[in-house]
Order: C-alpha cells, then sequence, then structure tokens
C-alpha cells in the first residue's frame, strides 16, 4: 500500500511534468529559421497501428522515402509529423487538430480513408492547410465540399465504371459474384459497378465481408458453376490472394478481378486474375527502379499504397521548395497556392500530375495487369 | 457459497488493502486506528491535502474541479489541447454513465458503448438532411432530450436479459448486443444510415438561435454538463435508489429479503447509464459534425472501461478522473514524441523515487547507472564510430542530456529490436527477484530501457504510443488494483 | 401454551420437491402472533428450506402459505418482505462493502417511495423518508446497546466481528418493520456468554418489537430459554411439536438425532 | 446437397479453430475466473512461431526437410514458447491481482493485450507474414467426396481439435495436475490448506491454455496462409464468445460453442448473405443465451441459501 499510493501520485504528476514539457515541444519549429533553411513540417494521417496498419506502414514508409530523396535533391530541411488514425475519423479529427495547431505544419499527406477525409476536411480547410490523399476515392470528396483537398488517385465513379464495362466486354461473364469488404472505397467501388452489371444483364451475387475476416472458404462455396468472376474491390492482398486458394481448393474455376489493393506483386499472385491499380507497377518503370529497389530493401515487399503517397509527399515537397526558391518563407497558404499550381511533367505514377479546381488528378490513368503463372504482373495495354 | 466462502471475522480480516498494524487491535479501535493510519503512509503534503479534501466534502471538491476545468482555456488551452480535452470530458462523461451500471449495481456492461452510437445516431438522423427530403433539422432543445429518453428506453430493452443472466453471461450478451450495433450501422440500410460513410452534414446543436459552434464552446458545454451530470449521479446514489443499487451488487438474495425488487433495480441502473451515454452521443456527434460506424467499435469501449477502472469503480469522482487521465495521456501526451519522452523518462524517475528506498541507495543506483552509460558509449565510440553515429532520437532537452550518454548505432532498428526484448526480460526478472540482486539488475536495465526508447521507441511514436498506454495500464492495475480513488472492497463468491 | 388470537402464520400440508429429492411433504406449522416458535432438527431435516419457501425463494410444488390471513405461496421476494416477514440468514448474507448504517438503510427501500428526480431534486417527500429511515435505523441499532454504536455505523460491515454481523443482519431485518421475524441459526459462531446474550434478544424482540419469531437454532440453550412452542422436523416432515421439554423428549426426536447418525448431534451441538 | 455439406464442412473446420482458442481461453478462465483477454495475441505469437519455423527451414517453396516433421516443429516450438511466455505473463501481471476485485484484471489483460498486440507490430512489422501452406500441402492431398472437397489441413484441424479435447479432458478428469487444478478452482485457500502448491497449479494451467493457443495460431497459419499482428483481437473475442456460450469453464463447452459460432457463421453465409452473417450470428447466441442463461453445458449456478 505504501509505495502504491506514492506510485500513483507519481504517475499523476507525471502527466503534469510532461504536460509542462507540450507547451515548449509542440509548435516551435521557429519559421524564422525556414527563411534560410526551407526547414518546415509536413503531417501524415494514416492508419499506422490497427487492424490495417498494412497500408497504413506502408504509406509512411514512402513518404519518409519520397521526404529523404527531395530534401538531399531540393537541400530542403522538411521533416515528416507522424499520426496514427487507425481508420477512424474520431482519431483523424484528434490528429488533424494536432497538426492545425502546430504552427510548424504547412502540409498534410492523407488521410487514408474516405471517410477520414469528411470528418476532417472542414477542419483542414478552416486551417487553410493543404492535404493530399493518396487512397481516398469517393467521388463526394472533390464536389468542391473541401477546398484544400487533392488526391493522387482517381475516383470510385471513374475506375468502378471503367473496370465495369471492362469485365462486361472483355470476359463476357453471365454470373458474377462481387464481394465488398464493409470499408467507405470498397463498398464506394461496387455501388459504381453494380448497375453497369445490372444493365448487361450479368447475374449479380453481392456478398459482403469485414477486412478483419481472413475465412473465405463459406464464401467460395456460393460460387456456382455458372459463376465465372469473381469481383475483390479489396484494400489487403493476402486476403485476396486467400480467397484464390479458397478457389483452387475448391475446384471453381472463377476468375479474379480485384482492384488496386490487391496489387501487390509477390503476395496476390493467382494465376489468370485480373488486377486494375491507380498506381502501375513502379517496379516495371524504369524511372521508377530506383525507388522500388530502395524501398524493398529498407521495408520489404510493398504493394500499391506507398506509390500514391509516395507522389502525394513529392507533390508537397516540391510546393515547399518552389516556395522557398521564390525566397518566401512556406507559409500554409503559399504551400497551399503552390500545391494548387502543382504540375509534375513525370511522375512515380508514371504520369503527369496537376489538379483540377475541385482537386481531383487530371486524367488521371488506371492500369489494367493480368497475371500469369509465374505470378507476373502484365500490363494490358488500353 | 456456504460459510467459508464468507470472509473471516473483522479483526483477522478488516486488513484487506489497509497495511498491517504492529501489535494486537481488536475490533473498532483498529478500524478506527486504520483509518487514522490512511493518511500517515503518504508524504505529508499529499496526507494533508487528502485529510484537507476529505473534510470539504463532495460538492466544494466537485466545484473547484469545475472552476479549474473552466479556467484550463482561458490559461491558453488551445487547438489541439482543446481538442484532446472534449474527447477526454466525453469519455468521462461515459465512464461516469458506465459507472452506474458496473460500479454501483456490479453488472458487467460490454455494451454500453452502444448506447453512446445509438445517441450520437440519433442525434445525427434527427439534425441532418438525411430523412425525409430536406431532412428534420430538430431545435436541439428538444432533439437532445428526446434522443437521451430513446436511449434509455433502448437500455431498459438490453437491461431484460439481466434478471435471467448474471456475471460474465451478462457479460457476453451485452457484447453482443454492442458488436450487433456496429455491423448494424455499418450493413443495414446504407441509403439512411451511410454504412461506413456513416452521417456527414450534422447540425451543431442549436436552440434559439443559438449556435454552439465552436471547439472552445463545445469544451466549456461538456465541463458544465460533466459536472451537472456528477453532482446529479452523486445525489442519486446517496439516496435510496443508489443504496438499492449497491445492496444489488453485494448480494441480490439479501437485497430482495429486505424489500428491495432486484429486477426493477438493475433495469433502472441499465437505463440511467444508457440515458448518459445517449447524452453523450448527441454531444459528440454534434461536434463533430459527422457519425461513422467506427466511432462506437470496441476500442472506445476498452478506454472507456480503462478510465473507469483505473480511476476506481465504484467512485464518481474515480471514473472521472480515471477517464481524464488515461485520455490525456492516451490521445494528449502520447501522440507527440517529445511529450511521450518526457512521459517516459518521469514515470521512470518518479518510479524508482517511489519505490527505491532509502535515497542512498536510490542515489547510488543513479551514479552508477550514469557512470555505465559514459563508459559504454565512450568504449562503443572507441571501437567504430558507426556505432554511436544515430544519436539520441527524441529531441528537446533529453536529447542534450543524453547525446554522450547513451549508444545509438547509425542503423537503430535491429540493435532497437534487441534492446527490446532484452528490456522486457529484464522487467520481468526483476519482478522474480528479491533484495539486493534487484537493485543491481535495476542498473542495466534503466540503461536498456534508455537505449530502447532512444533506438526504436521514440521514431516510431504511434506504435510506442500503444505499447506505452499497455505498459501503464499494467503497472497502474499492479500499482493500486482498487484504482486511484477507489475503496478496496471484499468480494464475496455468490 | 396456544398461540394468542389468530395465527400469523400459517403453513398448511406444505410441499417441496427438487427432482425427486422430497425437500418438504405435507408439513403444517403455525406462527401465532408474537409467539416464539423455534425449528429444530438434524442437519438437512429443512428447517432452512422453511424460511426459503416462506420467503418466497422457492415456490411450493404444493400446499399454501398463508401471511395475516392471505396467501402468499409464489409471490415475489421482495412483495413478501414488504408484507412484513422478515428474516436473517444462516450464512450470513450482509452488504459486505457497505456501512453499517446504510446496511440497515437499505431495508427500508420497501417503505419508502421517493423517485430518482424527487432524490435528486431533495424534494420534502425524499427528505422526509431519508430523515425517517435514519431516525429508524438509530432506532434499531440502539436495540444492541454499545454492540453497534454510533462510532461503528460508518465502518464497512466486514469490518464487524462474527457476532456483530448476525446482530446487524438482525437490525438490517428490523428496519423492514416485520410483524414475523424469520431467525435462521442467529446463535451460530457465537461464545456461550453471546449465546446467553442472543436467548434475551429473541424475547426482548417479541416484547419490545412486538413481532412474531420463528427460530432455527442448533443450540437446545438458546431453543429452551426463548421458545413457546417447539416443532421438530426430520426430512421434511414435522415429527414432534409442543413445548421444548415434550418435543426434547419425544423418541421421534432423540432417534432422528441418535438412532440414524450420531453426528449429527456432535454437528449440531 | 454437396453445396450444404461443403458448408457444413467449412463451418466445422473454423468452428475447430475457434474451439481450440476457446478451449485454452476456458481452461484459463475455470481455474482463476479470469477473462484472459490476452489470449488472442497469444494466439498472434503462436501464429508467428510457425511462420519463422518455415522461414528458417527454408521457405515454403524450398523445405529442406520433411513436412510431417517440419509441421511437427511448429506445433511443438509453439506450444513451447507462446506456453512460457503465457506463465511469465501470469507471473508479472496477474498474479499480484489475484485477490483484486475481479474487474481489476480485465483491464490488465486488455494493457497485455494492447503491449502484445503492438510490440508484434514494433518487431516484425505490419505487412502480411504469408505461409504459403500449398506449396508444401498440396490440396490433392485431401479429400474428395463427390464435389465437396477437405483438405488435408481441414482434416487435421478437425482431428487435432478432437485430440486436443479428449486429452485435456483425461488431464484434467485423471492426472494429478488435473485434480489440483479443479481443487484451485473450486476453492483456492481450501487447496492451499490442503498442500496443494496453487502458484504451481495456475502457472501450469496457464502454460497448458497459452500453449493451445499458440497451436492454434499454427494452425490458423496454415489454415488461412497469412499472419499479421492484428489476427489476435478477433481470435480472442470468437473464443470469449465460443467459451461463454458453451458454458464458460467447461471444455467440452467450449469445443461446442466454437463449433456452433462456426457452423452458424458459414451456414448463415451460403444460405442468407454474407453481408449480415456477424449480425445474424449476433442475435442467434443471443438468443442461445437466453434460453441458457448458463451457456450450453454450463452448469446453472445453484443458489443455496
Amino acid at each position: 500500500m505504501k509505495p502504491h499510493g506514492i506510485a500513483a501520485a507519481a504517475a499523476l504528476s507525471a502527466l503534469v511534468l510532461a504536460g509542462c514539457g507540450s507547451s515548449g515541444g509542440s509548435g516551435g519549429g521557429g519559421t524564422s529559421a525556414a527563411a534560410k533553411k526551407c526547414a518546415t513540417s509536413i503531417g501524415i494521417e494514416a492508419p499506422l497501428t490497427g487492424p490495417v496498419a498494412v497500408l497504413g506502414q506502408e504509406q509512411l514508409h514512402f513518404a519518409e522515402l519520397a521526404m529523404s530523396m527531395d530534401n538531399t535533391a531540393n537541400k530542403t530541411h522538411i521533416t515528416l509529423v507522424q499520426g496514427d488514425t487507425q481508420l477512424n475519423p474520431q482519431q483523424a479529427t484528434t490528429v488533424t487538430q494536432q497538426f492545425t495547431s502546430n504552427n510548424s505544419i504547412t502540409g498534410v499527406v492523407g488521410p487514408a480513408g474516405s471517410q477520414e477525409v469528411e470528418a476532417v476536411g472542414p477542419l483542414l480547410a478552416r486551417a487553410g492547410l493543404a492535404f493530399i490523399s493518396g487512397s481516398a476515392t469517393a467521388a463526394a470528396l472533390t464536389t468542391g465540399t473541401y477546398p484544400t483537398f487533392f488526391r493522387v488517385v482517381s475516383k470510385d465513379s471513374v475506375q468502378g465504371p471503367q473496370d465495369a464495362n471492362y469485365i462486361v466486354q472483355n470476359l463476357h461473364p453471365k454470373a458474377l459474384m462481387i464481394v465488398d469488404d464493409q470499408e467507405a472505397y470498397s463498398t464506394g467501388l461496387v455501388a459504381a459497378m453494380l448497375p453497369i452489371f445490372q444493365q448487361a444483364g450479368i447475374k449479380v451475387d453481392h456478398e459482403s465481408v469485414s477486412q478483419k475476416v481472413t475465412d473465405f472458404s463459406s464464401i467460395v462455396s456460393k460460387v456456382t458453376p455458372a459463376t465465372t468472376v469473381v469481383v475483390l474491390p479489396w484494400q489487403v492482398a493476402s486476403n485476396a490472394q486467400q480467397f484464390g486458394r479458397d478457389l483452387a481448393q475448391q475446384h471453381k474455376s472463377a476468375v479474379i478481378f480485384g482492384t488496386d489493393g490487391l496489387f501487390s506483386p509477390g503476395t496476390f499472385t493467382i494465376n489468370g486474375s485480373y488486377v486494375s491499380s491507380f498506381g502501375p507497377d513502379i517496379t516495371a518503370i524504369p524511372a521508377d527502379a530506383s525507388i522500388a529497389a530502395t524501398a524493398k530493401a529498407k521495408y520489404g515487399s510493398f504493394g500499391t499504397f506507398g506509390p500514391p503517397v509516395f507522389a502525394a509527399t513529392h507533390v508537397l515537397d516540391e510546393a515547399i521548395a518552389s516556395v522557398c526558391k521564390s525566397g518566401k518563407t512556406p507559409t500554409r497558404a503559399s504551400v497551399l497556392a503552390a500545391v494548387k499550381a502543382t504540375n509534375e511533367p513525370t511522375s512515380i505514377l508514371g504520369q503527369p500530375i496537376s489538379f483540377t479546381s475541385a482537386g481531383d488528378l487530371n486524367n488521371g490513368k488506371f492500369f489494367l495487369f493480368k497475371i500469369d503463372s509465374t505470378g507476373k504482373y502484365n500490363l494490358i495495354p488500353s | 457459497m456456504s460459510d467459508e466462502a464468507l470472509p473471516p471475522p473483522g479483526p483477522e480480516h478488516a486488513d484487506l488493502g489497509a497495511p498491517q498494524l504492529a501489535g494486537p487491535q481488536v475490533g473498532a479501535d483498529e478500524w478506527v486506528a486504520r483509518q487514522a493510519q490512511r493518511h500517515e503512509h503518504l508524504p505529508s503534503w499529499l496526507g494533508a491535502g487528502q485529510r484537507a479534501a476529505e473534510r470539504a466534502g463532495w460538492w466544494p471538491r466537485l466545484a473547484l474541479a469545475a472552476v479549474a476545468g473552466l479556467l484550463l482555456p482561458v490559461l491558453g488551452l488551445g487547438g489541439f489541447q482543446l481538442q484532446v480535452g472534449i474527447d477526454a470530458l466525453v469519455i468521462a462523461l461515459l465512464a461516469v454513465g458506465l459507472n452506474i451500471v458496473v460500479g454501483s449495481a456490479g453488472m458487467l456492461d460490454l455494451g454500453y458503448v452502444a448506447f453512446f452510437g445509438f445517441g450520437a445516431y440519433g442525434f445525427a438522423l434527427l439534425s441532418s438532411a438525411k430523412i425525409g427530403t430536406n431532412g428534420i433539422h430538430l431545435s436541439s432543445v428538444l432533439s437532445i432530450p428526446v434522443v437521451m429518453i430513446a436511449t434509455g428506453a433502448l437500455g431498459l430493452l438490453v437491461g431484460l436479459p439481466s434478471r435471467r443472466l448474471s456475471g460474465d453471461y451478462l457479460a457476453i450478451v451485452t457484447l453482443f448486443f454492442g458488436e450487433a450495433f456496429v455491423e448494424f450501422t455499418n450493413n443495414v440500410s446504407p441509403g439512411v444510415l451511410g454504412g461506413p460513410n456513416g452521417i456527414v452534414g450534422v447540425d451543431t446543436i442549436h436552440a434559439f438561435g443559438v449556435q454552439v459552434s465552436s471547439n472552445k464552446a463545445y469544451y466549456f458545454l461538456l465541463v458544465i454538463v460533466l459536472v451537472v451530470t456528477m453532482a446529479v449521479l452523486r445525489l442519486l446514489d446517496t439516496s435510496r435508489t443508489g443504496r438499492a443499487w449497491r445492496a444489488v451488487r453485494e448480494d441480490p438474495l439479501a437485497a430482495a429479503a429486505m424489500t428491495i425488487p432486484v429486477d426493477r433495480v438493475k433495469l433502472m441502473a441499465f437505463a440511467f447509464g444508457a440515458t448518459v451515454a445517449g447524452l453523450a452521443g448527441t454531444i459528440f456527434a454534434a461536434q463533430q459534425i459527422s457519425v461513422f460506424p467506427t466511432d462506437f467499435d470496441t476500442p472506445i469501449l476498452i478506454i472507456i472501461y480503462a478510465g473507469l477502472i483505473l480511476g476506481g469503480a465504484g467512485s464518481i469522482a474515480g471514473a472521472a478522473t480515471g477517464a481524464l487521465v488515461v485520455m490525456v495521456i492516451y490521445d494528449g501526451l502520447l501522440r507527440s514524441p517529445t511529450d511521450s519522452g518526457y512521459l517516459f523518462y518521469g514515470l521512470i524517475l518518479l518510479a524508482l523515487i517511489a519505490k527505491l528506498r532509502p535515497w542512498r541507495r536510490l542515489a547510488l543506483v543513479l551514479a552508477v547507472t550514469a557512470a555505465l552509460g559514459f563508459a559504454a558509449h565512450a568504449i562503443a565510440s572507441a571501437i567504430a564510430a558507426s556505432w554511436v553515429a544515430g544519436g539520441p532520437q527524441s529531441t528537446g532537452l533529453i536529447a542534450d542530456a543524453l547525446r554522450d550518454w547513451v549508444i545509438v548505432p547509425a542503423n537503430p532498428q535491429t540493435a532497437g529490436n534487441v534492446g527490446f526484448v532484452l528490456l522486457v526480460c529484464l522487467l520481468i526478472a526483476l519482478v522474480q527477484l528479491k533484495g539486493g540482486w534487484r537493485t543491481i539488475l535495476l542498473v542495466p536495465t534503466l540503461y536498456v530501457a534508455s537505449f530502447t526508447w532512444e533506438t526504436v521507441l521514440s521514431p516510431n511514436p504511434s506504435v510506442t504510443r500503444q505499447l506505452m498506454i499497455g505498459a501503464i495500464l499494467i503497472v497502474m492495475m499492479n500499482a493500486r488494483p482498487q484504482g486511484l480513488l477507489g475503496t478496496r472492497r471484499v468480494e464475496v463468491a455468490q | 401454551m396456544s398461540a394468542p388470537g389468530q395465527p400469523v402464520l400459517s403453513l398448511s400440508r406444505l410441499s417441496l420437491a427438487f427432482g425427486g429429492l422430497r425437500a418438504l411433504s405435507e408439513l403444517d406449522l403455525t406462527v401465532g402472533d408474537r409467539e416464539i416458535v423455534s425449528l429444530i432438527g438434524p442437519n438437512g431435516a429443512g428447517k432452512s428450506t422453511v424460511f426459503n419457501v416462506v420467503t418466497g425463494i422457492y415456490e411450493p410444488s404444493g400446499g399454501d402459505v398463508r401471511f395475516a390471513g392471505q396467501s402468499i405461496a409464489g409471490r415475489a421476494p421482495h412483495v413478501i418482505a414488504q408484507l412484513g416477514i422478515a428474516r436473517t440468514f444462516q450464512s450470513l448474507r450482509l452488504f459486505m462493502n457497505m456501512s453499517v448504517l446504510e446496511n440497515v438503510i437499505a431495508a427500508t427501500y420497501g417503505h419508502t417511495g421517493a423517485t430518482p428526480p424527487e432524490s435528486v431534486l431533495r424534494l420534502p417527500r425524499a427528505r422526509r423518508e431519508e430523515r425517517e429511515a435514519r431516525e429508524l435505523a438509530a432506532d434499531v441499532l440502539s436495540f444492541f446497546g454499545q454492540r453497534l454504536a454510533g462510532y461503528r455505523w460508518d465502518q464497512p460491515a466486514y469490518s464487524l466481528s462474527y457476532a456483530n454481523r448476525r446482530r446487524l443482519e438482525i437490525a438490517r431485518a428490523l428496519a423492514t418493520r416485520p410483524t414475523l421475524l424469520l431467525l435462521d441459526e442467529p446463535a451460530a459462531g457465537m461464545n456461550p456468554a453471546e449465546t446467553h446474550e442472543v436467548t434475551e434478544l429473541i424475547g426482548r424482540l417479541r416484547d419490545e418489537r412486538k413481532v412474531a419469531i420463528c427460530v432455527i437454532e442448533h443450540d437446545m440453550h438458546v431453543v429452551a430459554g426463548c421458545s413457546d412452542r417447539v416443532v421438530a422436523l426430520d426430512h421434511g416432515v414435522k415429527i414432534a411439536e409442543g413445548d421444548f421439554d415434550a418435543v426434547a423428549n419425544h423418541p421421534a426426536v432423540v432417534e432422528a438425532y441418535m438412532g440414524r447418525d450420531p453426528e449429527a448431534l456432535a454437528e449440531s451441538g | 446437397m454437396s453445396f450444404f455439406f461443403q458448408e457444413l464442412v467449412n463451418g466445422l473446420t473454423t468452428g475447430a479453430l475457434y474451439a481450440l482458442v476457446a478451449l485454452g481461453f476456458s481452461m484459463v478462465y475455470g481455474v482463476l475466473k479470469l477473462l484472459n483477454f490476452a489470449h488472442g495475441d497469444l494466439y498472434m505469437v503462436g501464429a508467428f512461431v510457425g511462420y519463422f519455423v518455415i522461414q528458417w527451414f527454408g521457405g515454403p517453396q524450398a523445405l529442406h526437410i520433411p513436412v510431417p516433421l517440419l509441421v511437427t516443429i511448429m506445433f511443438v516450438l509453439a506450444a513451447v514458447l507462446v506456453g512460457f511466455l503465457g506463465v511469465a505473463i501470469e507471473r508479472f501481471a496477474y498474479r499480484p491481482l489475484r485477490d483484486a476485485p475481479r474487474i481489476a484484471p480485465l483491464i490488465t489483460a486488455i494493457g497485455i493485450s494492447f503491449f502484445l498486440e503492438n510490440a508484434a507490430l514494433l518487431l516484425f512489422g505490419a505487412q502480411f507474414r504469408v505461409y504459403n501452406t500449398p506449396d508444401f500441402i498440396s490440396f490433392s492431398s485431401g479429400i474428395q467426396i463427390g464435389s465437396v472437397s477437405i483438405d488435408a489441413v481441414q482434416i487435421m484441424v478437425l482431428v487435432m481439435g478432437l485430440l486436443l479435447m479428449v486429452g485435456l479432458r483425461l488431464l484434467v478428469i485423471r492426472t494429478r495436475l488435473g485434480k489440483q487444478m479443479r481443487a484451485v478452482a473450486s476453492d483456492r485457500e481450501a487447496a492451499e490448506m490442503l498442500g496443494i502448491n496453487v502458484n504451481f497449479t495456475i502457472a501450469a494451467t496457464f502454460f497448458l491454455g497459452s500453449a493451445l493457443a499458440g497451436v492454434a495460431g499454427v494452425m490458423a497459419g496454415l489454415l488461412f496462409n497469412q499472419v499479421t499482428n492484428t489476427i489476435g483481437f478477433i481470435a480472442g473475442l470468437k473464443a470469449f464468445t465460443a467459451a461463454v456460450v458453451g458454458g464458460i469453464g467447461s471444455l467440452p463447452g467450449a469445443m461446442l460453442g466454437g463449433l456452433l459460432i462456426g457452423i452458424a457463421e458459414s451456414f448463415i453465409t451460403g444460405y442468407i448473405s454474407s453481408t449480415y452473417t456477424n449480425l445474424l450470428v449476433f442475435c442467434l447466441l443471443i438468443a442461445v443465451m437466453l434460453v441458457r442463461p448458463t451457456g450450453l453445458l454450463g452448469r446453472p449456478q445453484l443458489r443455496k441459501v
């Protein structure tokens, strides 16, 4: 009892101590010094822990990668501030408050999820902070509601129909199964695809399974012989791999058609599957080879969530650098303006990057791959 | 559950929680003596404070806390801190509500967060464009009470099983209910509930043309709501209703034999708890101007329970304090690497001061640790520069202090991982060992701790955040199982 | 002697069966107004079961329980308690973590009616009831003299000694304003002096609190000392009834204790 | 009809896995009355151990030891390591709380769960580690009845699940340790007075329970091919559910509960819709609990007065 009382008291006073620390801790970063050294910070909002940490960590790694490369290239001193959202809007709100009240932060990468963007959009708009997402694809986000929002990926309302039409025209299924993973990203795509399938008179079996579930045998059993295509608009590639394994194990011949998240050479390797991705296979782009190599060496295998965030971070880096070059100190306003004016002739995504007034990526390309028996991703020329 | 299950009578038994007294003691005198002694084991200033607080009675204390809370923003609490404050206050409100069911009536309700969600969704539906052509934007003076009553009714419904189920069986059923709620909002009628996209564009709290929109406003609102709720619940707790709740917690069968309608009393507890959660939900939805299924998933429930039990289930003040502490640590300090650095080293130091006596030994340990550090650093740098190329990862004062002390290799990740595992093993060993060995082992442990922090923990703030909160929960529960402000209880297996 | 006036409690052909086991069969028993009836019998004779049926914990499988003229068989325990039957438990069942005072006041729930809003706003009715409850508590606690004196009121029940826990249970039972008091082994775990005290206490309860009392007790001194009438049970059947000496010497009773299982007596000392 | 049987097989397999996790959970509960929410994370650790064993012996494509041997090593190593981890946790975090209010260890367990989950994230990273079971246990090694296919791993899970349950039951009923466990479970103080080493017994229980979690983790790895630091949470939840629905503390109950949940899930998915699987399963289980308030095989709490 005796020490315990004290221990508790100790803990509490430690809080106070830390609290005092906080006042000095945050907000510093000195914009005064920035003029000379071009020192400022970028915040990243991603699910760094929790059920989809696999996405968040990959995004973080590529952001760090882009930042270090750009810092050396542009002689800037930009630092990255982590904000863990666990793909949860409430946490995203808290993180966003942390960023907006930290004066040294002049731009934000993320958040990852569309529902998070909806939660934090107003806050960032009020703070005049530019934020660029590498994975929020809901169509509703770029209707002008969030003036400081940008994304380096296309929206569901473009990708969905495009994929659906390809399936209808090239794979001619009589019946197909489409499985969403109960996340905003997935349900959005499904909503965009369904009408087209129904129009084409295809019998659609719409299933839905939580991202956390890894047992698909009972859904796979529902794949009828007539069902020749299974559409998986998922975020977790290894889940799709397991789905494919279950198909094989139950001797089902249906072809998997996946979207962005499934693009993951080495993880998703089901022979004959299709993957439509907003990111290219950066390992196949000569210009990106070095990046890919570095990433692989530093963080191991990666999927399709890293490169877009790399691009997003790069856009912010360049914006800040340009502000510095013009002799001004990077402020939120100036960075925002510079991001709006972004015009990258080329990028890690294998296409030029510039934004519409609503913040969408101009003529965002899609890349469709077919996986062969060796697990290699072959680009299907569109 | 016959006689041997009962705790043995007073003199032998009353030492639960309180320290053993030297010399023979009997009956009441012993109890009285122990009450007096409760203060003596605290440092004088703390003891004095505690005595003063106890003399003051509950409402001056509450009022004082309220004033302090209201003053904080004036003293320049803003932006992020304000947001953390709001989150913390919401959780505190929930913890206080949960305390009715868990603390007073002694039922394990693992579906509580669903009432929070129900309140939030209820408010969102009543104050957004979701229902009807252009929505019903009901005035908050109406919508909030309506939602609260509805949530209370739901509480009654969910409480019904408590008439047949008890203990962990009730817990699991309520847990199912909570999970079912998330599944429901996520999958059922996306047209209205929005599925994973939730409901956006919720009105802020508005009545008679007055809009509560700024975070400061919500902070003040929440402080007031929390304090009022606590006062109300305190008054209720000291009334016949509160006594009935506790009687049912202690022994339902005896309670029934003493004219207490057990089932009705349990249902009341559920209803009151739910109502408070509903209230919290409305404010949450209005402040976030949006609601999503993930806002009401298990992690929130865990935080609420952590707060309640850390503070001391059964004590209203405890519930609120615990929730505030947990949230300030988890949502505030641990989010910033700098602050969590201060927290990390601060906690270690204070734990040492608290646990390590006499002072000579403490000084010795610190000195030896310091020496060890500088020596190790010198040797390492002598062997190869790359071994110390990294430099401390944490920022601010700490970094400067530790520059020539802690070894940080050029590529810290792997070394850090090893250090981390080693640290955990050392800590477990520390618990096992006794006396002198423990003191000796303390030195390397301290150094490894610092090493691990500087190499891997500090550079991965978001992972470290989760690790730290986990560790803090474990340590705090071990230090004070009855919670910060809770009183130790005897538990009779019924 | 016989019960003055019409009986407070009367069990007629009361039966209770757990599956195959017949815990009580065809039991007739009456407790007259302000009468003290003792239930004796070897362990497992069904004495506590009688209490549990009367207080509504078990529902009888046959027969009837009439209290103050109305049938209470199958009523909920708290209703029966409100009608005026209070009890103590063989295995003490206090509200261990509540203070002595709270233990007693909690038992006034059934006779108070302040709704939560009233209590929170401390409206007149709530205030009045609280005041009355405190007075009642002080009254019933004072019944035990120094044993449960004021300075003990704020101690948690678990800090009390066995004897005091038994006293507190009786005090708590009295706070329900009973007309019939069921005491289940009030002297268990007490030393001779305390046991003697209990014997007097039971008498005083009847005289000063004006209640009828039915007491289960193994200690024959207590039984002899306080009973107007003694009823002996064995295997759920009434085997003897009358004043103490008659019952104590009744062959069936002797056989019940001695004959079959000698250790029964040893246990029941 | 074959569809029915296919779904049945799926359900049984998943159920058997749930049951395995639930067994350990229920065991610990039986002795300590402790809801060990960290149980699922022990399962996660077990799965990682299995993964690293595969890597150690050359990875799924290029194994340089026979598969049966590999699998055995995986199970044994996982069981032992996780078992000791469990013992350490008990000593470190739970023992000091033995006489604390029952709800205090709950928070400690949650703290441990946080800690393990994120320690794994720190040490092993977030990306999914893939077993690639089919590369060394081919589907053809399974059985094919009509259009119903049961692969080797599924069979193994079912069989081992049963064996372990029977084994445990025997251990609890027959062996000395089992007797001590039951003694401690029914009344710790009394057991101590009878000279039973309570600490040892509890430690042993934790070892067995955690070892089971470790084995279940390897199973999951073989069955679902992938491991990450977050698989523990769901598993823990299912274990808790299965254990309580089956009648907490009862080993056959845990088994039954696990199978029930597994089959319910697969049939609801198969015949109604995967969208509502969880929702309906929860409703079903609530119904079960209302009908049998102490679980399927749980002894009704007798209320002696």
